[in-house]
């Protein structure tokens, strides 16, 4: 992937909160990345990390209240978009960047027309009329591979298999060129063989139109196929960060290797046994004094209760939070 | 769609056969005369005599499939016959009410107008109201507006139309002296000098009524609105841009809308009985008051008749609103 | 001069059913019906009577009369005009009669005939009025609002069977009076307009009248007297607070008028044991103790009457110890001591009889009967404040009091099937108010013969509601109806009242006016219980308030 | 952009709420020092601590339990008999002898609203218990078992479509002896007009515990249950009944507020209790005619009516709340 | 594990069918139906894991829930111990259900929100138990002990478990009569990656302590091959391949089974980027309105004339190998897309001749 670009994204520092009747909850804390043109970045992660509300905290979508973005810069070309005002959010929003959610089934509004939801942004953003807008709406439903597109335009969403409406709302992310395009779990509702129609649809479209996805999920299968680079989330932090064969071949963070673990293998020998990942997610309620994850860590030491690691790079275009060091099997010095 | 409105029409004549049996028994058996209203001087042959001429001396499944040939057959005819002017229905003995001794339908006939124009007013007054209070305080959940809103709507729940409609005279007819407190239901609208007369007799029974109305629909409003509000779809749309507005008044409001437009096509029957208490402190005189007085004179044909067109309107509007939701929320498939 | 004062809004808060007095013999649709239609005579607000389509009262003086009192002959006034200009005619008052004595027909007025053999038309002008007995007060056929003469021509094809179903006629008669119908809507409002061929040549004043129904008294009051919308309101039982306070704004004035209603207390002389099966409330089972006349006396001296009418009545209401307090000359002073309460009086009445608290529960007793009593009554608000005040009265001189109300549609319905009529008087003390039509109380002291008494065999017909027997009363009856001349009429009536006074069976209480408003703006009111409140409409006026 | 306080804080299906878990390390080891018997929680008191948290529904509660507490224990301690006339005393306003003034009779307004509340809150208690109860067996039954859906539902028409005041009439003829005998005269009325309004006002309560019973029957624990052979009595009482219990505590605060209205409006209508026998709604109805003149005697039982019908729709409110274990569980 | 001697068969499946009628029309008649599941045999031995696959909607529940008589099947056998329970009364139902039990797919959907932890793992020895209060709740702790819940939590509700204990929860509550047989209907689909690993390792640790018998349902297939013993596919209502597990993994027979195998996308990048993945197109059609012909000929890759005419058998094509297709019977794809021939049948010239003829004459 071309390296010295700029990136048209730029995350620094995110912190986000949400106040609720028994307190505050950290669900995202000093999150950086990057994005660069026509990039794929995987984020992965177990539920409840933080993946969602970051990406959602980048162009206000949180509720507010409860959410609260605390703090950081959320650089769009030259904007900081936790700073603009309202209109400006939403002259990004659907245009410049879109957005596809987990669940196919409830992200379409039942009442209106696939056509109509597909219109909206088109006429908001582009100014077309009608009629320009209904072919465009056509053609981005051929794009993502519907067939017989210009009659789905009149049909509802319930109308539509979970699959296709996976496809509508992709197009919709789509409608008016976005630079970036974020995916939260687009694909974690539906099976395998329609998962792999999408996954299929993805890398024909990047190639086509050449925006930066994120892609967020938690199946490292889906990540491996298709991301370029990829950050680990745990904990409301990124622990891990590297292009996906480095980070597949050599995990450094003691979460990712476990996760890979986890995973039982479609081919190659069995295991007797599934690794675990003994222990509980942890509790959100306190800006991170300490590594969130070492109380299930099975490498972690006094300093890890102590202190919060930071993200240090661990090879080329590779950086991980942690203290521990899988090389020398000791602790990582600072 | 067609072939569930088909069928629920269908299943709907056994049903509404059997609720007018029920009513014909339960009036049956209900105390009260028709002579009770005939001063204590008339020597009792007399009223026995005013009895018979009204024909309470046949058996009781007689006079209700009579009842029953009457307004079915009948009244629909007499009805073609005021269209068409022909004369299908000519001699015929339509239903008659005991206590006037005229064709129940046409009193029906003449009460209809006030009834529309004030409940019928009030109504869609109070939806209009209502709505955009249940919007809003539903997109304001908890702040001082939506608050304000529950608190006066629980007000407006629990005051009885006896009290406020009293106050309302008290204040505008006796105090202030703005509006009639009587309303009168000779009143032509003919030109716009009639029409703000109009208005002026409507405005104090129409506020009464749609203080009620207007607060069990804003709440129901509310309720729906605070279902939509949470659902993905609207994520979905600020994502693609769309400004509040948009959101909330298209996205959000339209389905809200899907079970609000039941309830407020299941509270259409309460327009034409509901308002009893109303019309009788405004004497407004429509189908309310005219059941009302039925009752107290013991006029069985016509409280049979009413309470019967009330059963239908309720059978009908739950159609409606089954079908309304059909229409509407275009997941929902009858068949 | 006619026509020359506009509206008259005239509201009525109960509603008329229809414009065919003898089709509904309710106040509103008579008095609804006086505005178009009349009678021979009518009477005046001393309950005198008037000649109205009648050229004069006949009698037996004028040779009117007939000698054996068997029958009646009127003339008609000269060229009197029924508003669609054709002119009214004795074959009408013979119309009039056949129309409300059809077997089939139902008419509620019917008893206004009892006793008519025939009516005939002498001549165009001259009406002769036949009785099969002898008719010592001949005035009831066409005399009042109740019994007025109909146009043959409109009502020739509504006779008997038919006359519910001429809904034309029904809501729009034609008349002779000063208005006639423009519009009807039943149980709602009825608009009118001058007639004119109405026979004097410079009335009514007002061109048209607007006769509004519906709604309550209160509301009607507040229409005349505290907005000014309406000119006259009828029938106002209203706190007598109330009203004063109303009439305080200055912009109208109740008025009440004074007939022959009592409200009064009827005392069961049987039994109403629900246990005696068939036998209840029957001769048979006389009344375990109201039948001993000390204790009905001892009840009527504790009542504190003034402030009853105080209370509930105001204007519209006096004291009175009579069931007949009027005409005048009926009216018996005998009985005036009750005016005032006498509490200690009434305890001392009970303990002279024998009633005495043995065991000190406060209610009185004899021979282990307890005093105590069930005091029904219709559902009405100023009845319900009596019957507290009642209560707590009885109570205080120990006579137990249990109340009930019943809803006045089947209270006064009649309904054989129903247990709660005044009629069955499953109750020991019932209360409510009776009065008679017209001047001649033959009609009415006859209520009280033994015959009279409801019963099963009767189907609970009858009119003697507190079961009072007596053959002395009976006689007394029979030789009234043989006796001319007021005076020996009088005394004879006046011996009646007495008799059902001192039997304590009847209790009387509060002799009710009428109370109306009309508003200040409105001149020639002339309050009348006698006939239609109305009666004078023709003679209404606006005058500058 | 607000957000409703009923979603969900997280997707369903996510790791439970980090609060409610013992933070980090091996679940196993609980924090708990005490024995591993712990007394078992009763559910109310889950209910009663997220019902605490909720500021209207602790208000309307105290309110409505002051209330209750007033027209309860009220009469013994304001003695005055409500029926008793004192006749001179009457019309008067507030004073201390007569704390909230007199009526027309001289009865004592403050006795008249402790007797009348007892009756009207009685009214609206009952009358929204037998509603609910009619309409929670009725909405279970054709939810559940789906063979008596359709005639269940027909039922429910025809009950929609009956007239509440001839049905009221024949009630009187055929049952007021009867049950005045049993119950006394007032006892009779009260359980007359209890019974009919609560027999025309199930029908929504019905229709919605109905359409919940529907959608509960293809949620899994209820194929659990029946996995477990659990026969359909208890399937009823142990996995649908509690599950519907929200919507039908809404339904009965309503419930309440819609009987007392009634029954004021059947006062009106000449229905009622007998007119002495003071109740809100008859009270309110009373000093209507007299507003100009004393118009405390409205604001009484009009403020009554109005305070009750207010903190019962907070507790309402509530209580749909603290009942909902995805709420509670915040 | 099954070792050398043949295990005897705890669940025989004979042809069931489950069909959900549709009723509409004026009248509200049956106009058609559901075929959820249409005709499948399998059987499973006691102690073995049969895993069942396939897409969302094709009758997998279905299946498993008629084998427990939840439903009342439309047609076929299901045996278990060589009875069948379809005869079975009500009331004897009940009695024999502990012998089977069912884990569900949702942990949040099938505990009941309102139930304490040790009232819904105790609710089925209220049900088929007399033990004193006391006993119960012992069982219910050695219950909780056995699937890995601390004593502690028995007073807590559902809501507050994380997705993993509650499927805990759904599992002691399976096992607290002792069962034999225990459907498991996707018990892991609605969990988090790090915590799949947890229940299923806690099944399989039950399995080898108790002896249990597995039904598992699922679509990860990964997990599958990694608990099943023998694993059956699924395509819309019908079984349309059977096979051991290392067999079917290694070698599928079925194009339907292939797609599915390789559209798992495999956490490895250099893996990933070497499998050629087959895409189907197109939908899965309604079970309401199947394809004519083979219930897959709308996607298939492969699909011939035949497919869209005849219903391929169900049959044995090589021992403990079932598969439904008209390639194993011996048709070679006329529109061939290069995809690698499935080799494992032995196509007879003459047999194919045949076998079209009967296809054109059905
Ligand atoms: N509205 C909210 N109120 C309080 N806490 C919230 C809210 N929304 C999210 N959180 C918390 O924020 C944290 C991060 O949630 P997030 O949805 O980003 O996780 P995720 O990584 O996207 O998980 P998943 O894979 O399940 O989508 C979680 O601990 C969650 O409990
Ligand atoms: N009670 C029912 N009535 C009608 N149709 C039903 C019913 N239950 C299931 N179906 C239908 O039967 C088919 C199979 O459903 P089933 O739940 O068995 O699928 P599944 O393979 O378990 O899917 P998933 O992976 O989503 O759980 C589906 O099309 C479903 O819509
Ligand atoms: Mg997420
Ligand atoms: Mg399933």
């Amino acid at each position: 992937m071309p390296d010295g670009q700029l990136p048209v994204l730029d995350v620094r520092d995110l912190k986000t909160v949400f106040r609720t009747r028994r307190g505050e909850v950290h669900a995202v804390n000093s999150v950086s990345f990057d994005l660069k043109p026509g990039e794929l970045l995987g984020v992965v992660g177990e539920s409840g990390s933080g993946k969602s509300v970051t990406m959602m905290s980048l162009i206000g979508l949180l509720p507010s209240p409860p959410a609260e973005v605390r703090d950081g810069q959320v650089l769009f070309g030259d904007k900081d978009l936790l700073k603009a005002d309202d209109d400006t959010l939403r002259s990004i929003r659907g245009a410049r960047i879109g957005f596809v959610f987990q669940d196919p089934m409830t992200s379409l509004n039942p009442v209106f027309t696939v056509g109509y939801q597909l219109m909206e942004p088109l006429r908001k953003h582009m100014g077309l009329g009608k009629k320009a807008a209904r072919a465009r709406a056509q053609e981005l439903l051929e794009l993502v591979g519907i067939p017989d597109a210009g009659r789905r335009l009149k049909d509802y969403p319930h109308q539509f298999s979970g699959g296709m409406r996976q496809r509508v709302m992709i197009a919709i992310a789509l409608a008016c060129d976005p630079e970036v395009l974020i995916a939260d779990e687009p694909t974690t509702a539906l099976d395998v063989t329609i998962q792999a129609q999408i996954l299929e649809l993805v890398k024909e479209l990047r190639q086509k139109l050449g925006m930066a996805i994120v892609w967020i999920t938690h199946d490292l299968g889906v990540i491996a196929g298709i991301a370029d680079r990829v950050m680990v989330m745990y904990g409301g932090q990124i622990v891990e960060h590297a292009p996906v064969k480095e980070l597949f071949g050599n995990p450094q963070h003691p979460y990712t290797r476990a996760l890979l673990g986890t995973v039982p293998a479609m081919h190659g020998t069995r295991e007797a046994r599934l690794r675990v990942i003994e222990g509980q997610p942890p509790v959100l309620d306190a800006p991170p004094a300490a590594c969130p994850f070492r109380a299930r860590c099975t490498h972690s030491f006094d300093r890890c209760e102590r202190e919060n690691p930071q993200r240090v790079p661990v090879g080329p275009l590779h950086d991980a939070a942690c203290f521990w060091n899988p090389e020398t099997g000791g602790p990582r010095d600072a | 769609m067609l072939t569930f409105t088909i069928r629920r029409l269908l299943l709907a004549i056994p049903t509404l056969l059997l609720i007018s049996l029920v009513i014909f028994l339960l009036l049956e058996l209900a105390p009260g005369d028709p002579m009770a209203q005939v001063p204590l001087t008339v020597p009792p042959e007399v009223k026995e005599k005013m009895r018979q001429a009204l024909g309470l001396g046949e058996p009781v499944h007689i006079r209700y499939l009579k009842w029953i040939w009457q307004f079915f057959v009948i009244e629909p005819m007499n009805l073609i016959d005021a269209m068409f002017g022909t004369m299908l229905a000519e001699g015929q003995l339509r239903v008659i009410s005991w206590q006037t001794r005229s064709p129940v339908m046409d009193i029906v006939a003449q009460r209809l107008p006030q009834t529309l124009w004030v409940v019928g007013v009030a109504y869609v007054v109070a939806v209009l109201i209502a709505i955009p209070i249940g919007v809003y305080s539903a997109y304001r959940q908890y702040s001082w507006f939506d608050q304000a809103g529950t608190f006066v709507t629980m007000v407006g729940f629990s005051v009885p139309p006896f009290f406020s409609g009293v106050l309302v005279i008290v204040i505008f007819s006796v105090n202030l002296g703005w509006f009639p407190s009587i309303y009168d239901t000779t009143h032509r609208v003919t030109d716009w000098d009639s029409f703000v007369v109009q208005l002026q007799q409507m405005i104090m029974p129409v506020m009464v009524l749609a203080l009620q109305i207007t607060s069990q629909i804003s709440r129901f409003m509310r309720a729906s609105m605070l279902d939509n509000l949470g659902q993905d779809y609207v994520r979905t749309a600020r994502a693609k841009g769309m400004t509040e507005n948009v959101v909330v008044l298209m996205h959000v409001l339209r389905n809200s809308m899907i079970p609000v437009v039941t309830v407020i096509a299941l509270g259409i029957p309460s327009i034409f009985g509901g308002a009893i208490i109303t019309e009788q402190v405004f004497k407004v005189n429509g189908i309310g008051q005219l059941l009302i007085t039925a009752i107290q004179a013991n006029d069985m044909p016509m409280v049979q008749t009413l309470t019967f067109i009330f059963a239908v309107l309720i059978v009908l509007f739950n159609l409606i609103a089954d079908v309304l939701y059909g229409i509407l929320d275009p997941r929902i498939r009858y068949d | 001069e006619r026509g020359s004062d506009g509206q008259l809004n005239i509201i009525y808060w109960q509603a008329p059913s229809t414009l065919n007095p003898f089709l509904s013999g309710g106040t509103k649709e008579v008095e609804s019906a006086s505005m178009i239609i009349e009678p021979l005579v009518r009477f005046d607000s001393e309950g005198n009577m008037v000649p109205w389509l009648a050229a004069e009262i006949p009698t037996l003086e004028n040779g009117g009369v007939a000698e054996d009192l068997k029958s009646i002959t009127w003339t008609l006034k000269e060229g009197v005009l029924w508003s669609d200009g054709t002119p009214l005619t004795a074959a009408d008052a013979v119309f009039t009669w056949e129309y409300c004595t059809h077997p089939e027909g139902g008419c509620a007025q019917s008893s206004y005939f009892d006793g008519v053999s025939s009516v005939e038309a002498v001549d165009d002008l001259t009406i002769k009025v036949s009785f099969t007995e002898a008719k010592p007060f001949p005035y009831t056929a066409f005399v009042g609002s109740e019994s007025p003469i109909i146009q043959a021509a409109q009502f020739a094809d509504c006779l008997g069977a038919k006359a519910p179903e001429c809904t034309e006629a029904n809501f729009n008669p034609i008349g002779t009076g000063p208005f006639m119908v423009t519009e009807f809507k039943p149980n709602d409002v009825i608009t009118l307009e001058m007639n004119p061929n109405f026979r004097e040549a410079d009335k009514p004043a007002f061109s048209t009248v607007v006769f509004k129904g519906g709604g309550d008294a209160a509301a009607a009051a507040r229409s005349v007297m505290e907005t000014g919308e309406y000119d006259y309101a009828w029938n106002l039982q209203l706190d007598p607070m109330l009203l004063d306070e109303m009439q305080s704004k200055g912009l109208g004035t109740v008025v009440s008028a004074f007939a022959t209603s009592v409200e009064r207390i009827h005392v069961n002389q049987t039994n109403p044991d629900p246990s005696l099966g068939e036998g209840r409330a029957t001769l048979e089972n006389p009344h375990p103790f109201l039948t001993d006349p000390a204790i009905g006396k001892a009840m009527s001296m504790a009542i504190d009457r003034e402030l009853l009418v105080e209370i509930g009545y105001g204007a519209g209401g006096q004291p009175t110890c009579n069931v007949l307090p009027a005409p005048a000359v009926y009216a018996s002073t005998a009985n005036d001591d009750c005016l005032v309460q006498d509490i200690e009086g009434a305890k001392a009445v009970l303990e002279e009889a024998g009633w005495t608290d043995t065991d000190g529960d406060g209610i009185r007793d004899k021979d282990g009967i307890k005093l105590s009593v069930l005091y029904q009554t219709s559902t009405n608000a100023v009845r319900q404040d009596t019957q507290a005040l009642v209560k707590q009265w009885w109570e205080e001189i120990g006579i137990e009091t249990e109340l009930r109300n019943i809803d006045a549609s089947v209270f006064f319905g009649g309904d054989p099937g129903s247990p709660d009529t005044f009629q069955k008087f499953f109750a020991d003390i019932e209360m409510y108010t009776n009065n008679f039509a017209g001047v001649d109380p033959e009609a009415y002291m006859a209520n009280w013969r033994c015959s009279e008494i409801p019963s099963p065999a009767t189907q609970w017909q009858g009119s003697n509601m507190q079961r009072f027997c007596s053959e002395e009363y009976d006689a007394l009856v029979d030789q009234l109806s043989q006796t001319a001349g007021i005076e020996a009429r009088a005394e004879i009536v006046k011996q009646m009242n007495d008799m059902l006074m001192q039997s304590y069976t009847i209790i009387p209480l509060i002799w009710r006016g009428n109370p109306s408003a009309h508003a200040n703006t409105l001149g020639g009111v002339m309050m009348n219980d006698w006939d239609s409140e109305i009666w004078n409409i023709k003679d209404w006026h606006r005058i500058d308030g | 952009m607000t957000e409703t306080d009923r979603t969900p804080a997280a997707p369903a299906g996510t790791p439970a709420e980090p609060a409610a878990n013992p933070a980090g390390a091996g679940a196993a080891a609980a924090p708990d020092p005490a024995t591993t018997y712990r007394a078992p929680r009763n559910q109310w008191l889950d209910v009663w601590d997220q019902f605490k948290s909720h500021r209207g529904a602790l208000i309307g509660a105290a309110v409505f339990i002051l209330i209750l507490l007033a027209v309860t224990v009220g009469p013994y301690i304001w003695t005055i008999d409500p029926t008793y006339i004192d006749i001179r005393a009457k019309n008067q306003g507030p004073t201390l002898a007569h704390p909230l003034g007199t009526d027309q009779l001289g009865r004592d307004t403050l006795a008249r609203m402790l007797a009348g509340g007892r009756v009207s809150i009685a009214v609206g208690l009952t009358a929204m218990a037998l509603s609910i109860v009619i309409g929670t067996v009725i909405g279970v039954i054709a939810g559940y078992f789906k063979r008596l859906d359709g005639p269940l539902m027909r039922f429910t028409d025809l009950f929609l479509a009956l007239p509440l005041l001839p049905l009221l009439l024949v009630a009187v003829l055929l049952f007021r002896d009867m049950l005045s005998k049993a119950f006394g005269p007032e006892g009779g009325v009260f359980i007359l007009i209890v019974s009919l309004i609560g027999i025309t006002s199930w029908m929504q309560t019905a229709r919605i515990v109905r359409g919940d019973v529907l959608a509960l029957k293809e949620r899994e624990f209820v194929l659990a249950g029946r996995s477990i052979g659990t026969p359909s009595r208890r399937m009823i009482t142990r996995h649908i009944l509690p599950n519907v219990l929200s919507p039908i505590m809404v339904s009965a605060t309503l419930g309440i507020a819609t009987a007392i209205i009634t029954e004021s409006a059947l006062s009106f209508l000449g229905f009622g209790f007998p007119p002495d026998f003071p109740t809100w709604g008859r009270l309110l109805f009373d000093s209507v005619d007299r507003m100009q003149l004393y118009p405390e005697r409205v604001i009484w039982p009009g403020l009554a009516i109005s305070l009750t019908v207010l903190s019962v729709n907070y507790i309402g409110d509530g209580l749909r709340d603290a009942l909902d274990p995805r709420i509670r569980g915040r | 594990m099954p070792d050398g001697t043949p295990p005897r068969k705890l669940v025989e499946v004979q042809d069931l069918k489950m069909h959900f009628p549709i009723y509409g029309g004026v009248l509200r008649r049956r106009v058609g139906e559901v075929k959820a599941v249409d005709g499948v045999s399998f059987d499973i031995h006691e102690g073995e894991t049969l895993g069942l696959v396939g897409e969302s909607g094709c009758g997998k529940s279905t299946c498993g829930r008629a084998v427990l008589r939840l439903y009342e099947v439309t047609d076929g056998a299901v045996r278990i111990e060589g009875e069948n329970i379809a005869d079975w009364s009500p009331e004897h139902l009940r009695k024999v259900r502990p012998k089977m039990q069912m884990v569900f797919q949702d942990p949040q959907a099938s505990l009941n929100p309102r139930m304490t932890v040790a009232s819904i793992i105790g609710e089925p020895l209220d049900e088929h138990t007399k033990q004193s209060k006391k006993a119960k709740l012992d069982r219910v702790y050695h219950l909780m002990d056995a699937v890995g819940l601390n004593r502690d939590f028995a007073n807590r509700y559902p809501h507050e478990f994380s997705g993993g204990q509650r499927q805990r929860i759904g599992i002691a509550r399976a096992l607290a009569l002792n069962p034999r047989f225990i459907v498991c209907d996707e018990p892991i689909a609605a969990l988090d990656v790090s915590i799949q690993a947890q229940v299923v390792n806690l099944l399989e640790d039950l399995q080898e302590e108790f002896g249990l018998t597995y039904l598992f349902i699922s679509h990860d297939l990964s997990m599958v091959r990694h608990i099943a013993d023998r694993v059956a596919v699924m395509y819309l209502g019908k079984i349309v391949e059977l096979a051991p597990r290392d067999a079917l993994y290694d070698a599928p027979l079925h194009p339907y089974t292939q797609a599915l195998l390789s559209a798992v996308p495999e956490p490895d990048p250099s893996l990933e980027a070497r499998t050629e993945r087959i895409i189907l197109k197109g939908d899965v059609p309604s079970p309401a309105k199947p394809p004519k012909g083979c219930n897959f000929c709308t996607r298939c890759p492969q699909v011939m004339d035949i497919c869209r005419q005849t219903e391929p058998v169900y049959r044995e094509v090589s021992p403990g190998r079932f598969t439904a297709c008209h390639l194993q019977d011996g048709h070679t794809p006329q529109t061939q897309q290069q995809q690698q021939a499935p080799d494992a049948g032995q196509p007879a010239p003459a047999r194919r001749h045949e076998q079209n003829q009967q296809g054109e004459d059905k």
